[in-house]
């Protein structure tokens, strides 16, 4: 059968040299033009992939009316999972999700001297009121930073608002 | 091997046996097999086909990434069941079914109808008369004749009885044909007529069916509006 | 710059890692052709030759490759579409939306998975009467034309549980007067509606029922149908070439060493 | 076998072209069968209406011939800022040269110059500014403020249902469409003379502090309005909506 | 097809047919040509999406932003939110991406943009992040193209409310009136009162239904009050009547009136007892009299009659009455003035104590308010029994009894269709006339403005309704969507519960004979054309409330509309007072804390000081006739002999608390002010002149 192949291709003005290069382009232009569809293919996907609206909860918490929050008060949000304290020298923010496996932590107002935040995962603690102490600082456990302070401001209808999505530098109050 | 060769019987892979008569060899004993095949030509699969199947592929995409690119798809409101649209459409290729429920009681055409028409396309290949290929009117003519006769009549007077003008129309035309290959010899001058004579049943009776979708079908999609009742599509 | 390409291929191809994956080395030898044929998971549904004459367009049209390729571009569109689909009322709904206006692209994938939908129903029909036409259907093919009207019925059930999860009024009362074509089945017509939508009217349950009928089950049908349907065009003698049609004229029509191997 | 190949390389021609939006103006059919060569404007003009609504009278523009008399048949236009409307938008003037329309505003509050056009038999065009002012949803709620509170003794029209207070004062208040005087006033003193009334600025006392009555959105809200129907124009605000 | 073999390869016969051949000749250069096509049309779709029409104008508000001095805060306010912008309330079902191409609605600094969609958002009291744009505006949020955010071409939600209506949003979790939206306020009123809820139901959120304010008269003994020729008149074309007149035009053709004014008189029944007191050797009575009498009734802050140039002039409380001669039979409208609740138990008319000679005077004056040209051409044959027959059917099919009550005819149910979603109809469930905007506002409008344009068959009948009212109306119903139904009860701002504060006892039934609630509110229940009596107990002094009660005299001179003086009897008026005086407290404080006199002379004379020059209140009242000239708050010449000493006080520091909405300024008072004040203004006992004119 083969044989009987090579023996048509013979047939004058079959392939040339010439024509034989054009179609060798020919199959170039289409493996190429396929292999960069191929790899447009998975650009788009990615574009494709990556949404380009989140129906997530938005980062910036309504927490109420300042007067809610008595002075020396930790107020564990659930939902949000946000610690709200309002200290002496103001109000503040801190993340409730442990920086350890993101477990919510708890406020453990009967532990220590003051409290403490715990974790019930493994076993982190965090200062919230001792004296000399940054709250949300790392007492024990496996929990590799401390708990990050959040951005508080004042809404203009006078509402404290948290936002989840902007960690500030420690020690950094608001004051109503 | 070029040129043609003279012989009798082509061993080859068609199927009808009648025409085409497969050359049945004695091999004796001791004796090697000598067989002369003229096999058709042959290419290989690849790339010869694959190639041509992967432009005809190409081709197709093009027509529907360009259709995509011109054409919505379309997304109406929200699903309301309190709300009917009227009318109220199946997808396009259950439109002529649904024209057809328009006319008969829903066990006739949305179940009987389909029913059958799967069942026959099932059995054709099993059915002998089509295996033979013949012209419907070439052997025993009067009697197929008549037959033909009283059928049409019955079906027409069915499409009648339940006012199906719109099936009735190309049945008559398909009906027309068949009058007109029954008249035809294959020996006729005429290419077409020779061509209608040779027509077997099987043909007809698919070319019957595949009018009837076509049209029940683009009635229900372009020419039914509000109620069901007749609209022009031009005039929206 | 080009011959170097093509060296990097050929090489390519030699190489132990490809010949370990695809069995075939490189070349273009009528037994390197064939070989990739046989040794390829897909390919080897085909026959590793075909008759000249069938590859003329005015024999088969291409629509059984044509209807293949709308099968492909459905499912390589249909799997994407299914990352921003919940199959859950009234959430699919907004879910099209989202599609249409956010989801980069979306727009154009819902566009070609739909088009391609109304293309592949046509295409199956086409096919179905050009085979009948050429017959095509005959012995000993008989069984692949069963296993064709089939592949029919699955390309309709498909077109059909796709038609609903849109969840527009187009889609819902398209099902709607859809289904209640089935109700009219005598003794069992009622029970079959009642399975179909899991319930008695069409809501959330029909729809997670055509949703995991449509992407899921009646996909894996199709392939499978499909698979054997390639299978016995092999076994069943290649292409069926009606013996009037002239063979000579198209026998010369394809020069033999057409296609250079890359 | 179609050889019309190039349609394959025209489809993303199309596709592009499909992409541009077209507009179509639609030809004015009417003809003119007079021509004049002023256009002034006869009622209608600066009037205060809610946004987006039809205002209360028509406005009416009369045509005029070199002699000052009125002219018959002259086609007038109607054009303003693009959410404005006219019912009709184009006329031809009726026996005593006139032609009215009504008009609605568009849906952004503030000034908005709608221009009436007629044509010279010399194809010169003719133009005519209107001014007329739309009221937001605060300058709707200034308004209804100063219905209630203000417009006593600050609006000196007297109507049998409301009789103004104003000539009965010793000391004439302003009306709040003065501009020459409360435009300038600054905001914060605005602010301040509604709050804490006429004797915060030095003025009389006869205005009195409403900053116990009002709260501070109602005050701005007054204050928004009473920017807005200043004439000559506040310049911080009544914002101008001319034709784009 | 490209998969033309070479074998079907004709002679070149001209270069097209050869370019044709060479791209697509053969099977490997149509590979080569078709998937390079394949990949430019692939390319164009991420290109389309980068070319999104939003993302263009996000380009152009940068560019926008680019020149301006806040440059840099605006660039980095648009850029925290970069990409398609998404407001989702799932409370509110909301998913809301205007702000992807609105880029500037928030930012302040852009009050000088008029190009859209750049334009600063006007100041409302709500923010963006908390309600979104669909919820005023409608459209379609989660839309990304100009087209479907605004058009939206299938309606899948609605399409952008235009403008003129947008008050209706308001109205969707708003039920109280707002002072920012007269438009909906007035619609809604305009639902009670033109009585559109008297055949359609509109439920409330709260399941409630709105209610009619008007009042049809009931026809039960139509015949006693007219003729059946007013009838007929009345029945082809109310405004004809009276233009004020709130009934619509049922458009009846001459035999179908004939034949309801027929029915409607035949089925009218005598009202029993005896009510109209036969006048006794009537003298001709004196046209001036009767006038001025009309005049001193204060008719007409409840009733408006048309004057020669054509303005109609008068309350709209009552009926107009400019051609009141033609409709009502002499005998009924004097049994009518002497005790209206005899005829109709409900009427918001008083029960003036007319003497007999005044009930002359007025009827006859009323009388001859006639126009000549009404009932002209109207000449009716005696009805035949078909014609009452038919003119039953016709009023059974009109629905006459869903606003008035006829004897033997049911007031039907539902006989119109239900509007209480109105505002959500589905733009596929309207059938448009040719050449209308498919729009739902545009739609209900016109069926407002011209019902029976949408067929000739249909019921609804002609209103009698101004632009601005058609507008009103069209702003009221279309709140009523799904929306507002479905809105959870937390979102809502509920109206203030509807009061149907009775006062009990014979105080109780003089007040509703004297149908005081007609005028005045008291406990959240009654007009609002005279103060409010909820602490008028705890506000006057008994002596001035008594002889005010017997007769009315002027407090505020600017005033047109004034209480009418019901003659009554001493015993009615010590009976009211007695009522008025002990239960219309104010729990705030006790009327009698503080005397009514005895402020030292030098408290008054500074509380003096304090009226004139630093709260200069002459500004709005009269304290002495001949220097004060205010006339916007009550006269104060002889208001110690009128209000308590606390009230007066606690009204100084604080009139809101007392009336809520008076528009009284609180002044902020220190204590000592507002006392001496208080013993200033006690001091005013009026003068004798005024008590002589009195």
């Amino acid at each position: 059968m083969s044989d009987e192949k090579q023996s048509k291709s013979n047939e004058p003005g079959a392939a040339t040299d010439h024509e034989f290069n054009r179609r060798a382009f020919f199959v170039k232009l289409g493996l190429g033009s396929l292999s960069i569809a191929a790899a447009g293919t998975a650009a788009f996907s990615y574009q494709f992939l990556s949404p380009n609206v989140l129906y997530e909860p938005s980062p910036i918490v309504n927490a109420g009316r300042p007067e809610n929050y008595p002075v020396d008060s930790v107020t564990l949000d659930v939902n949000s999972g946000i610690y709200l304290i309002h200290a002496q020298e103001g109000f503040f923010a801190l993340s409730a999700i442990c920086t350890h496996l993101g477990c919510l932590t708890a406020w453990k107002p009967e532990l220590g001297e003051h409290g403490i935040i715990a974790c019930p995962c493994h076993g982190s603690k965090f200062y919230v009121r001792d004296a000399g102490k940054t709250p949300g600082e790392k007492i024990e456990g496996p929990a590799p930073k401390p708990l990050p302070w959040l951005q508080t401001s004042l809404s203009d209808e006078g509402d404290l608002m948290v936002d989840r999505s902007k960690q500030i530098d420690p020690m950094k109050f608001l004051r109503v | 091997m070029s040129g043609p060769t003279p012989k009798d019987f082509i061993a080859g892979m068609d199927s009808n046996a009648r025409k085409s008569p497969t050359r049945v060899v004695f091999v004796t004993r001791r004796t090697s097999a000598q067989v002369k095949v003229t096999a058709e030509d042959q290419v290989q699969t690849y790339p010869e086909l694959l190639f041509r199947a992967v432009v005809a592929i190409e081709v197709l995409a093009i027509a529907l990434v360009s259709m995509a690119l011109l054409f919505n798809a379309p997304l109406e409101g929200i699903a309301d069941p309190s709300h009917t649209p009227n009318p109220a459409k199946a997808p396009w290729y259950f439109l002529g079914l649904q024209e057809m429920l328009h006319y008969f009681p829903p066990v006739v055409a949305g179940v009987l109808v389909p029913g059958l028409v799967v069942m026959a396309l099932i059995v054709i290949p099993y059915f002998n008369i089509n295996v033979e290929a013949e012209g419907l009117f070439l052997k025993d003519r009067e009697r197929r004749v008549l037959i033909f006769y009283v059928v049409t009549a019955a079906l027409c007077l069915f499409l009648l009885l339940f006012d199906v003008y719109v099936a009735l129309v190309p049945a008559l035309i398909v009906a027309g044909f068949m009058a007109l290959a029954a008249q035809s010899s294959p020996q006729s001058a005429s290419a077409f007529r020779r061509g209608l004579a040779a027509k077997p049943l099987s043909f007809w009776i698919m070319t019957w069916f595949l009018f009837e979708l076509t049209v029940l079908t683009a009635v229900g999609t372009f020419f039914r509006g509000p109620g069901w009742s007749w609209v022009l599509p031009w005039r929206s | 710059m080009a011959k170097t390409i093509t060296n990097y291929f050929d090489e390519l191809r030699g190489t132990r890692v490809w010949r370990s994956v695809f069995r075939s080395g490189s070349g273009s030898s009528t037994l390197h052709r064939a070989l990739a044929i046989q040794q390829n998971v897909f390919l080897h549904l085909f026959s590793t030759k075909v008759r000249t004459r069938m590859l003329s367009f005015s024999a088969t049209w291409y629509l059984g490759t044509l209807t293949l390729g709308t099968f492909l571009i459905l499912v390589s569109t249909g799997i994407p579409l299914m990352f921003y689909y919940h199959p859950s009322v009234p959430q699919a709904y907004a879910d099209t939306k989202d599609l249409q206006f956010v989801v980069s692209s979306g727009l154009f994938l819902r566009n070609l998975h739909r088009w391609s939908a109304h293309a592949m129903v046509f295409l199956v029909f086409a096919h179905m009467f050009k085979v009948f036409y050429r017959g095509a259907y005959r012995p000993p093919r008989e069984f692949n034309w069963v296993i064709g009207v089939v592949l029919l019925l699955i390309t309709l059930l498909l077109s059909y549980t796709g038609y609903l999860l849109p969840w527009d009024q187009l889609a819902f009362w398209a099902i709607t007067v859809g289904s209640n074509i089935a109700s009219a089945v005598p003794v069992m017509g009622n029970k079959v509606h009642f399975l179909m939508l899991g319930g008695n009217v069409v809501n959330a349950n029909a729809l997670l029922r055509f949703y995991v009928l449509h992407c899921m089950i009646l996909p894996l049908v199709a392939i499978l149908f499909v698979a054997i349907h390639f299978w016995r065009i092999r076994k069943d003698g290649g292409l069926y070439a009606h013996q009037s049609e002239p063979r000579t004229v198209a026998a010369r029509s394809v020069p033999a060493k057409g296609v250079p191997v890359p | 076998m179609t050889r019309q190949w190039w349609t394959l390389f025209a489809a993303p021609l199309i596709l592009l072209s499909t992409a541009c939006p077209h507009k179509s103006v639609p030809a004015a059919s009417l003809k003119p069968t007079g021509f004049g060569v002023t256009l002034v404007e006869s009622s209608g003009g600066k009037q205060i209406g809610p946004t987006g609504m039809v205002l209360a009278q028509p406005v009416v523009v009369q045509v005029n011939d070199e002699q000052g008399t009125a002219v018959t048949g002259a086609l007038v236009e109607f054009s303003g800022p693009a959410d404005a409307s006219f019912d009709p938008p184009t006329g031809l003037t009726d026996s005593s040269g006139q032609l009215s329309t009504n008009v609605a505003l568009g849906s952004m509050a503030g000034r908005y110059q709608l221009t009436a056009r007629t044509s010279t038999k010399a194809q010169k065009s003719v133009e005519l500014k209107i001014e007329e002012i739309a009221l937001g949803y605060q300058e709707e709620v200034g308004f209804q403020l100063d219905s209630k509170y203000c417009a006593r003794c600050h609006d000196p029209e007297s109507t049998p249902e409301r009789v103004s207070n104003h000539d009965n004062l010793e000391v004439k208040p302003h009306a709040f469409t003065e501009g020459d005087t409360l435009n300038r006033m600054t905001d914060a003193e605005l602010s301040s003379i509604i709050s804490h009334g006429g004797p915060a600025l030095n003025k009389s006392a006869l205005m009195p502090p409403y900053g116990y009555t009002l709260s501070k959105t109602e005050i701005e809200a007054l204050m928004a309005y009473i920017r807005l129907i200043s004439d000559p124009p506040y310049h911080a605000s009544g914002m101008v909506y001319a034709q784009e | 097809m490209p998969l033309s073999s070479e074998s079907s390869f004709e002679p070149k016969k001209n270069s097209l047919s050869a370019l044709w051949q060479t791209l697509f000749g053969h099977p490997v250069r149509a590979f080569g040509v078709v998937s390079l096509l394949l990949l430019i049309l692939l390319a164009i779709a991420p290109a389309k999406n980068h070319f999104s029409e939003w993302r263009h104008y996000q380009k152009q508000y940068l560019a926008l932003i680019r020149g301006r001095g806040d440059a840099v805060t605006l660039e980095r306010r648009f850029h925290d939110h970069d990409g398609i912008q998404q407001i989702w309330l799932p409370q509110l079902g909301v998913v809301d991406r205007c702000t992807s191409c609105h880029s500037g609605l928030k930012e302040a600094s852009l009050s000088d943009v008029s190009t859209q969609p750049f334009r600063r958002h006007p100041a409302i009291p709500h923010t963006l992040d908390q309600f979104g744009c669909v919820m005023c505006h409608r459209g379609q949020g989660p839309a990304t193209t100009v087209e479907e955010a605004h058009s939206s071409t299938l309606a899948w939600e609605q399409p952008i409310l235009p403008a003129r209506y947008v008050q209706s949003s308001c109205g969707q979790c708003h039920r109280a009136p707002l002072t920012g939206t007269p438009q909906l306020n007035s619609g809604r009123n305009l639902l009670g009162r033109y009585g559109c809820v008297h055949c359609h139901t509109i439920k409330l959120p709260d399941g409630s239904a709105i209610k009619p304010t008007d009042d049809p008269p009931s026809l039960e003994h139509v015949a006693d009050k007219t003729t059946r020729e007013w009838v007929y008149a009345w029945l082809k074309d109310p405004q004809a009547y009276a233009v004020t007149a709130t009934m619509p035009n049922f458009k009846l053709s001459d035999p179908d009136a004939r034949d309801i004014s027929a029915f409607l008189i035949a089925d009218s029944t005598p009202l029993a007892g005896d009510t109209a007191p036969t006048p006794k050797n009537e003298k001709a009575p004196d046209p001036t009299a009767g006038a001025s009498l009309y005049g001193e009734s204060f008719c007409a802050s409840c009733h408006a009659v048309q004057n020669a140039a054509g303005n109609v002039v008068g309350g709209d409380v009552g009926p107009e009455l400019t051609r009141v001669g033609n409709k009502v039979k002499p005998e009924w409208l004097r049994a009518w003035l002497h005790n209206p609740r005899v005829y109709d138990s409900g009427t918001a008319m008083p029960h003036y104590r007319l003497s007999d000679p005044q009930l002359s005077l007025l009827t006859a004056f009323l009388g001859n308010k006639t126009d000549t040209d009404l009932l002209a051409n109207v000449h009716l044959d005696a009805a035949t029994p078909e014609q009452i027959a038919h003119g039953k059917l016709l009023v059974t099919e009109y629905g006459c009894a869903s606003c008035h009550e006829i004897n033997g005819i049911k007031k039907p149910d539902n006989f119109a269709p239900e509007l209480t979603r109105i505002g959500s109809k589905a733009l596929t469930q309207i059938i448009f006339l040719p050449g209308m905007t498919h729009a739902l506002p545009d739609y209900i409008a016109a069926k407002i403005r011209q019902p029976r344009s949408f067929g000739s068959a249909l019921k609804m009948p002609q209103f009698s309704l101004a632009p601005g009212q058609i507008d009103a109306l069209t702003t009221a119903l279309l709140s009523l969507t799904d929306r507002a139904q479905d809105l959870p009860r937390a979102l809502t701002v509920a109206a203030k519960p509807a009061s149907n504060y009775q006062p009990a006892g014979r105080a109780g039934q003089l007040m509703s004979d004297l149908a005081c609630f007609s005028c005045h509110a008291i406990n959240g229940r009654g007009g609002d054309m005279a103060p409010d009596l909820t602490w008028e107990g705890s506000s006057v002094q008994r002596p001035w409330l008594q002889a005010f009660l017997k007769n009315p005299g002027t407090l505020r001179p600017a005033l047109i509309r004034r209480m009418p003086r019901f003659n009554l009897s001493d015993e009615d008026a010590k009976e009211l007072t007695d009522y008025i005086m002990t239960v219309y407290q104010t729990p705030e404080f006790d009327r009698d804390s503080m005397p009514a006199g005895g402020y030292p002379a030098a408290q008054v004379e500074r509380g003096k000081q304090l009226f004139y020059s630093k709260y200069a209140c002459q500004g709005c009242h009269i304290v002495d006739t001949k220097v004060d000239k205010g006339y916007i708050g009550p006269t104060l010449t002889q208001v110690g002999s009128r209000l308590n000493a606390a009230w007066i006080y606690h009204w100084l520091k604080e009139p809101q608390n007392l009336r809520p909405g008076t528009i009284e300024p609180n002044r902020n008072m220190p204590d000592e002010d507002a006392r001496a004040l208080t013993a200033f203004l006690m001091a005013q006992r009026g003068s004798g002149k005024q008590e002589a004119k009195k």
